[in-house]
């Protein structure tokens, strides 16, 4: 079937979305940017056709029967096909870990293999329906646990445990740089099998289940059009007419996912901008945070590995503040220097995060207000920074304060709007 | 403003090379001023007395110009820099900082020469505080004589009898007579009336230039090539019969170019497809002059009519001409009216009217970190634009001669995302929001 | 005799020494001891309290020998200090003391570089400190040498063996930041990239010392980053290649050059105190 | 009688309050009264006060002020206080004011007065362009003209014409007001332990906001409780603080710049209360005594022309003299055209003159302290280490 994928590479992430010729959403991917930014696309587009997949498997089924509980069956599917790509790429960063130890350091290559049984036992815990994940991404959820378990081990047996975290420092780039390859379909069919065989509950015969998989796998994805946008847009392997800039792709995007939009805040690792759109989705004004990052996505970044917490913590936490505590500055850098400052003078990490995250917000509401601010319509709320409860809170109260009740939408999948716009792009290229 | 000498290899038009002579034979004037004798006033470009200077015999030295020149040459970034290690602040106008860096280092003229100590500071204070703090410090550092005009600004947008009384008291009894002092050559009205009739003479042909651009496709590009345009109106050369002549030539090729039906010159030659119509607010970026055009003729973008050709003295918008026989008055009358003279509605409502009358597609500020003169206000300016025309407009940051505030990648990217906002508003044709 | 002691309350690091200082600094000095405490997230000010403590019993002094206990750095509201003076003027004296023939001081601490011009007796004449931006500091490094898997005392070994490195533009963190990770998938090698930043951040130092008119002579390196055995490389190939002919130093105790003026200027100050007969009492 | 913290305390409600409270309720107490906006630097006072007119100084939002819409109408490298005064307009913080004055500091403001006519059709707008000539017949004329031209604005405000006598009894009292604030400076000068800056600073903000009588009063009280008190003198050395006439730094600032061991002893916050240097004569055209005073009597600042060459300098030098100041702090805020221009040149007179000085930037908002403590703490040890005297 034809296929229309749009590729937003950002400073963070690299997001993929796959969309048929009826402008229906297929499959999503994502992954992060940070080494190599042609992997970094091949990877989220891989993950797309995966969802892809899941997508059209489901749609076979549901033709064939009525299944109750199938959401629940495809996210166990979603699941079992994730950690078995987990187990394989935790094998491919053991072996590349064991090349880089040198020539009879016995203790270390033991300590080392200790460390990756222990890691692959525990893996299929942290695809339970109930195991809640730091992250999607394999650095990060590699990373942590190999710190962990690093540690410990390392204190059982004697050994040196930076020496153990330098063999993952060593490796880690490479392997995300290897993502897991091929065999899908085995993955699907053994993944599917797996599940039915596990769990009763799923009143369906797996033949019938195999045969509706086996139809969805065997649908040619063909790769009609890429268009591809975002920050390193202009890395990406594609000539010019395959690329629009990352600002319409966010337009449109959001008018796709709210028709009623007419303004668009993105923030995400080092950009913020508002955008304003009409009843087509067609931008008529925009504006961008100039060359500072200051008050972006990676600010909180920062924060987090200041505060030595995950990102995914800082909202929760912030969210606890009974006081505020005001924040002028938004560089990056100094939010460190700043943050400790305010310790020291004894306020509340809450309150200071709150602070912090207001901070934040403050100025994509200046940047929204040079845009043209919110005059009528919705307001749609993207980017990754959009994941962040906080920062939610304090946008939707300072929305409010400024331009009165307006609608305001947040969308889980809102951080793959610019990918959906540029697969949208796409689809108007050929269909048009 | 006539950096001719930079486009040698490109623009062989016949105009061109007249300016580009006018220009060399300036500085060459210049120059040896030390052997002539000849005196030499400094003096800023917007509201600038080349007239009255020329009835003292004296020569026009142009700071802001040799700042340009140094800029397209891509040596301001070091003077700037010297500039700053001598103590002037990063915050403050480029074109100082070059000026000040360019003196340290001998003030050597496009022609190799060294330029000569002015005789006489001209502080034509108009439309820019800037100006006022410039001559300060280099009365500081030559020690010169300083004459001072104060130009009232238009804050209410009109001129009126109090401010024109102000600026011809101030000519006659303070500038006529420092001016007679340092040259030395007693003062004749009638010589004034014959210079401000060339002046007069010019300034037609010059409008009729800037309104070429109503032609589809304008034969010219009123920014990029408009900086070559204004050259001799708002140089040395106003009130000369060289300008004259200049025109005259400028307009002769224009009009052949409007009869065949073509666009534009670019560095690259003749520009392809007219596919954007714009009017521009702000003064260009000069160290990296031609690849910022470039950016333009590159997707098809003409500019139809900007702001900065009215830098140097207003004379399309309301008809403004000198006037022979109301010498001083018009002089008077001449530096109030400047753009940057004019108060913020008056500025938008030139633009709107020019979005208009031009069939523009869109507007775009460069906003210059500079230039707090022309800058202070500029996104209001956009609104306000925006709401009245119903154009999409775009705002890019960039900087007169600093070449660390260029930054290429940033300004393209927004310049494609404009243009391709155009585009997809045209194809969706959807009626703006803005009423 | 006079004792007194230095103590400097940093961003990274609260450093304290105990000295015993003749003349006001004009005599002999001697230095009795010496503590240095990362503050990792605790409070400085109790940090201060214990090293102070420690660095006195190592001293082999109490509190009471003390004549003038001196803080410098984030130290003005520490409350058991008997004066305070400012970074400059102690990473000046500090700096003469343990070089003698320094004419300039840069501190390169781990948020700031501060370029300070001294005359032989420690007084500054001049200076400039980085502005707000913070791509040239010491934290930068740091969290490059995390992403990068090394530690701090491995980067100035790395650095120097460095073939082709690339310099990173960008003036800020953030966006260096991505230069340093595109580096990484561009393979470009570990030492490549660490004496690219330490080029940047030699080229922004000599900025500074030619900013406040360093022409020729010496200068010395004090504060956290002097230890940074490439930083140091790098500076003096960086005035070479901007044609400066001053020779940067370090020295193995410059992380205690601001606690070490401290000390030595609150024994010039008792001095002349005492001579007015307007003596504060250390509390 | 209260005692200066009570009554520095009442100024600082005055100065935190960003929504005016103070001017509003004075407003509110008659329909009659109207308010006009100036932004403090120089605008002839008197005038308004002759027409029974309240002039708010108006110095933008502090730090305490989250700027959200300001930033759309300026780009960063603009200085803060035009944003956050448009921010106080679009908060509709100002919608209580009948008119604006615009004094001619620099472009920014020249500006803001254009955009203020865009923003509020309404409301008076003028951009009070003050003479660069100094010479009677042509400056002084002109000035006179403006002033008219001022006075008739002012008349369409209130609706009745304001006579002569009226003006010469406002000159009369803000001739008074001068005089305090001179006192309070001057005992500032002479014992600056017993009058901190903040404190003086607060004082002087206070008339920003209320008529000219209370604030007239609230100084005499000041000096009166100020002069009894007993507060102890620390090893501070003595500075001028120069180029800060507009913008103006958080309060935390000047703080800072005294703990960090400066007794700031001469300043030039809101300069409309000093601009003038002598008593304005209440005799005769009242209109042609004030030009007269501006054209004559006006310090130097540097939004100013200063005609003769050799004067440049002399006002700042003759200061130090004068305050027995040791050292210049050159404060100004960033991208200050006005400030930032014209240090190499004070700073180039006062080396000529071996006066030490040091330099540095803020915001309004300004919230790291540490840079600042830093560098006047390293200026003032220099003074305190190396100079002869102490
Ligand atoms: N799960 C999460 N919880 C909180 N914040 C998140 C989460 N995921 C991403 N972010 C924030 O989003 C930023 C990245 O946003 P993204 O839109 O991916 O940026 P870009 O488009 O520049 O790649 C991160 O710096 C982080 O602050
Ligand atoms: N051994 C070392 N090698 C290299 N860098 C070091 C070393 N020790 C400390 N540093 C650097 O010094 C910085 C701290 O310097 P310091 O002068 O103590 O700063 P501050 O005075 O601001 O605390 C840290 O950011 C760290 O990067
Ligand atoms: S501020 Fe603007 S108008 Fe004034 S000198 Fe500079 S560039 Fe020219
Ligand atoms: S270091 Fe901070 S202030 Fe500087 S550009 Fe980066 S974020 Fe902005
Ligand atoms: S701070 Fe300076 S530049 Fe800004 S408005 Fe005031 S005088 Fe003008």
């Amino acid at each position: 079937m034809k296929c229309y994928i749009g590729i937003d590479l950002g400073s963070t992430t690299t997001k993929a979305v796959l969309m048929d010729d009826k402008a229906d959403i297929l499959g999503r991917g994502i992954t992060n940017s940070r080494s190599n930014y042609e992997t970094a696309a091949a990877v989220a587009k891989q993950e797309a056709r995966l969802g892809a997949r899941l997508t059209l498997f489901r749609r076979g089924l549901t033709e064939l029967t009525e299944l109750e509980g199938i959401d629940v069956l495809m996210a166990d599917l979603e699941r079992s096909i994730r950690c078995e790509q987990f187990t394989e790429q935790l094998q491919d960063l053991h072996d590349t870990c064991a090349s880089h130890i040198s020539d009879g350091a016995d203790d270390i290559k033991e300590a080392l293999d200790e460390v990756f049984v222990l890691l692959a036992e525990e893996s299929p815990a942290l695809f339970t329906r109930e195991a809640k994940r730091k992250s999607d991404f394999f650095r990060d959820i590699a990373g942590s646990r190999v710190m962990k378990l690093g540690e410990q081990v390392a204190k059982k047996r004697g050994v040196s445990f930076d020496t153990l975290l330098n063999l993952y420092d060593k490796s880690i780039i490479d392997v995300e740089n290897r993502p897991p390859e091929g065999g899908l379909s085995e993955k699907f069919r053994a993944g599917l099998h797996r599940l039915l065989e596990g769990s009763p509950e799923f009143e369906i015969d797996e033949e019938l289940a195999q045969i509706a998989l086996s139809k969805a796998l065997d649908v040619e994805l063909e790769e009609t059009y890429v268009v591809g946008t975002g920050y390193g847009r202009v890395t990406l392997p594609f000539p010019k007419e395959h690329i629009r800039s990352e600002i319409l792709c966010h337009g449109l995007g959001a008018h796709l996912m709210y028709p009623h939009t007419r303004t668009v805040l993105d923030i995400g690792g080092q950009d913020t901008k508002a955008i304003q759109v009409d009843a087509e989705g067609i931008v008529e004004n925009f504006q961008m945070n100039d060359r500072c990052a200051a008050g972006c996505g990676r600010y909180l970044g920062y924060i987090a590995d200041e505060m030595n917490m995950g990102l995914h913590e800082l909202g929760p936490m912030a969210m606890k503040s009974t006081k505020n505590v005001r924040i002028n500055s938004t560089c990056t850098v100094f939010a460190g220097a700043e943050l400790r400052d305010r310790l020291a003078l004894g306020e509340k990490r809450e309150d200071i995060l709150a602070g912090l995250h207001r901070a934040i917000i403050l100025r994509a509401m200046s940047i929204i207000s040079r845009s043209g601010g919110i005059s009528e319509g919705e307001f749609t709320f993207t980017g990754g920074v959009a994941n962040n409860g906080a920062a939610v809170k304090e946008l939707k109260k300072l929305v409010n304060e400024n331009y009165g009740e307006v609608t305001i939408n947040i969308d889980p999948t809102s951080i793959y709007t610019g990918a959906l716009g540029a697969a949208e792009f796409a689809r108007r290229a050929v269909i048009h | 403003m006539s950096p001719a000498d930079i486009n040698e290899d490109v623009i062989k038009e016949s105009s061109m090379l007249k300016q580009k002579e006018m220009i060399s034979a300036n500085y060459e004037k210049l120059t040896s001023a030390p052997e002539t004798g000849q005196k030499v006033a400094s003096t800023y470009v917007p509201g600038n007395l080349n007239e009255l200077i020329m009835c003292f015999d004296m020569l026009n030295n142009l700071p802001e110009i040799n700042a340009i020149q140094n800029g397209m040459r891509k040596q301001s970034g070091a003077m700037i820099q010297d500039a700053e290690k001598m103590g002037h602040s990063e915050d403050v106008c480029t074109y100082v900082k070059a000026d000040i860096g360019n003196m340290a280092k001998g003030a050597i003229a496009p022609n190799g020469k060294p330029m000569p100590v002015p005789d006489l500071l001209m502080l034509s204070y108009t439309g820019c505080f800037t100006f006022l703090k410039w001559f300060e410090l280099l009365r500081d550092q030559y020690g010169c004589r300083t004459a001072m005009l104060h130009v009232p600004y238009e804050g209410d947008g009109v001129i009126t009898a109090n401010m024109r009384d102000y600026v011809v008291k101030q000519l006659k009894e303070e500038v006529i007579p420092t001016f007679e002092e340092v040259s030395g050559v007693k003062f004749d009205i009638d010589r004034l009336r014959e210079n401000l009739k060339n002046s007069a003479k010019a300034e037609e042909d010059f409008v009729w230039v800037l309104e070429s651009a109503k032609n589809k496709p304008s034969p010219i590009d009123a920014y990029f090539g408009g900086v070559y345009y204004v050259g001799p109106i708002f140089t040395a050369f106003r009130g000369t019969t060289d300008a004259i002549d200049y025109y005259k030539i400028l307009r002769g090729e224009i009009e052949q170019r409007i009869a065949s039906g073509q666009g534009p010159i670019t560095p690259e030659g003749e520009m392809k497809e007219e596919k954007y119509r714009l009017v521009v607010e702000g003064p260009p970026n000069w160290t990296s002059f031609r690849e910022f055009w470039k950016m333009f003729y590159d997707e098809g973008a003409v500019v139809v009519s900007s702001t900065y050709t009215k830098v140097g003295g207003v004379y399309d918008y309301d008809g403004f001409r000198h006037d022979p026989d109301n010498p001083l008055e018009s002089l008077a009358d001449y530096c109030l009216g400047c753009y940057t003279n004019r108060n913020l509605p008056m500025r938008v409502d030139m633009i709107e009217k020019a979005m208009e009358e031009y069939q523009a597609d869109g507007f775009l500020i460069n906003s210059i970190k500079s230039c707090n003169s022309f800058s202070a206000g500029q996104l209001m300016m956009m609104r306000e634009v925006e709401n009245r025309t119903g154009k999409p407009a775009a705002f890019i940051e960039t900087d007169l001669v600093d070449p660390r505030y260029f930054s290429p990648a940033n300004v393209k990217n927004r310049l494609e995302s404009y243009f391709q906002m155009i585009d997809q508003k045209r194809a969706g044709g959807s009626p703006s929001r803005a009423a | 005799m006079t004792i007194t002691a230095g103590i400097d309350v940093g961003t990274g690091a609260v450093k304290t020494v105990v000295f015993d200082v003749q003349d006001g600094g004009a005599g002999e000095i001697k230095w009795l001891s010496r503590q240095t405490e990362k503050i990792r997230q605790r409070d400085p000010h109790r940090l201060a309290r214990e090293a102070f403590d420690n660095a006195l019993e190592e001293a082999g002094v109490t509190q009471e020998d003390v004549a003038y206990i001196a803080t410098t750095g984030e130290a003005e509201s520490l409350d058991f200090t008997t004066g305070h003076f400012y970074s400059m003027t102690t990473h000046a004296r500090g700096g003469i003391y343990l070089e003698p023939r320094a004419g300039a001081i840069l501190d390169v601490g781990a948020l700031h570089g501060r370029a300070i011009i001294i005359d032989e007796r420690g007084k500054v004449l001049n200076y400039r400190m980085t502005s707000q931006c913070a791509s040239g500091s010491g934290q930068f490094l740091e969290n490059i040498a995390r992403y990068l898997g090394i530690t701090q005392e491995e980067i100035g070994g790395l650095s120097k063996v460095a073939d082709a490195p690339e310099k990173v533009s960008s003036i800020c963190a953030v966006l260096s930041e991505t230069d340093v990770i595109n580096m990484v998938s561009r393979q470009v090698s570990t030492p490549n990239i660490l004496k690219g930043i330490h080029l940047s951040m030699a080229g922004r130092l000599v900025k500074l010392l030619r900013a406040i008119k360093m022409k020729e002579g010496t200068v010395l390196m004090t504060g956290g980053l002097a230890l940074d055995t490439g930083l140091l490389a790098a500076l003096n190939e960086e005035m070479i290649g901007q044609k400066v002919s001053v020779e940067a130093l370090s020295h193995k105790d410059s992380i205690y050059a601001g606690a070490i003026g401290a000390a030595i200027w609150g024994a010039f100050r008792h001095e002349k105190l005492a001579k007015i007969g307007a003596l504060p009492l250390a509390s | 009688m209260k005692n200066t913290s009570e009554i520095i305390e009442y100024c600082q409600e005055l100065y935190e309050d960003i929504d005016f409270t103070a001017t509003r309720k004075w407003k509110d107490a008659d329909p009659a009264r109207k308010v006009v906006g100036y932004m403090p630097v120089y605008v002839p006072r008197e005038l308004m006060h002759a027409g029974g007119i309240l002039s708010l100084g108006i110095l933008g939002g502090g730090d305490s002020m989250e700027v959200i819409h300001g930033d759309a109408y300026y780009q960063s490298y603009i200085c803060r206080i035009p944003r956050s005064t448009i921010e106080l307009a679009v908060t509709k913080r100002l919608d209580f004011v009948d008119g604006m004055l615009f004094p001619s500091i620099c472009d920014v403001i020249r500006n803001l007065s254009g955009m203020w006519k865009l923003l509020m059709p309404d409301v008076y707008v003028r951009y009070f362009d003050t003479p660069q000539n100094f010479i009677s017949g042509i400056g002084g004329d002109y000035y006179v003209n403006e002033l008219r031209e001022l006075k008739e604005g002012l008349e369409g405000i209130i609706g009745r014409e304001i006579t002569d006598d009226q003006i010469r009894n406002s000159i009369a009292v803000y001739n008074e007001n001068r005089r305090l604030v001179n006192a309070v400076y001057d005992f500032r000068t002479a014992e600056p332990w017993k009058a901190p800056s903040w404190e003086v600073y607060l004082l002087m903000r206070a008339g920003m906001v209320l008529p000219v009588e209370e604030h007239s009063q609230l100084m005499s009280d000041y000096l009166a409780a100020a002069v009894s008190e007993d507060k102890p003198m620390r090893d501070n050395c003595r500075i001028i603080l120069q180029g800060s006439f507009c913008e103006q730094p958080p309060l935390n600032l000047i703080k800072s710049i005294e703990l960090s061991g400066c007794y700031i002893v001469d300043d030039d916050y809101m300069l409309v209360t000093r601009w003038l240097l002598e008593d304005v004569p209440t005799d005769g055209d009242p209109l042609v005594n004030l030009s007269e005073a501006f054209i004559k009597h006006s310090g130097e600042t540097a939004a100013k022309y200063v005609p003769d060459a050799a004067d440049k300098g002399k006002f700042l030098i003759n200061a130090v003299k004068d305050k027995a100041a040791e050292g210049v702090i050159f404060a100004a805020p960033s991208f200050c055209d006005p400030a930032l221009l014209d240090r190499p040149m004070m700073a180039g007179a006062l080396s000529r003159t071996d006066i030490p000085y040091i330099s540095f930037k803020y915001a309004e908002n300004s919230g790291q302290m540490q840079p600042i403590r830093e560098q006047a703490g390293t200026f003032a040890d220099t003074i305190k280490l190396w100079s002869e005297a102490s």
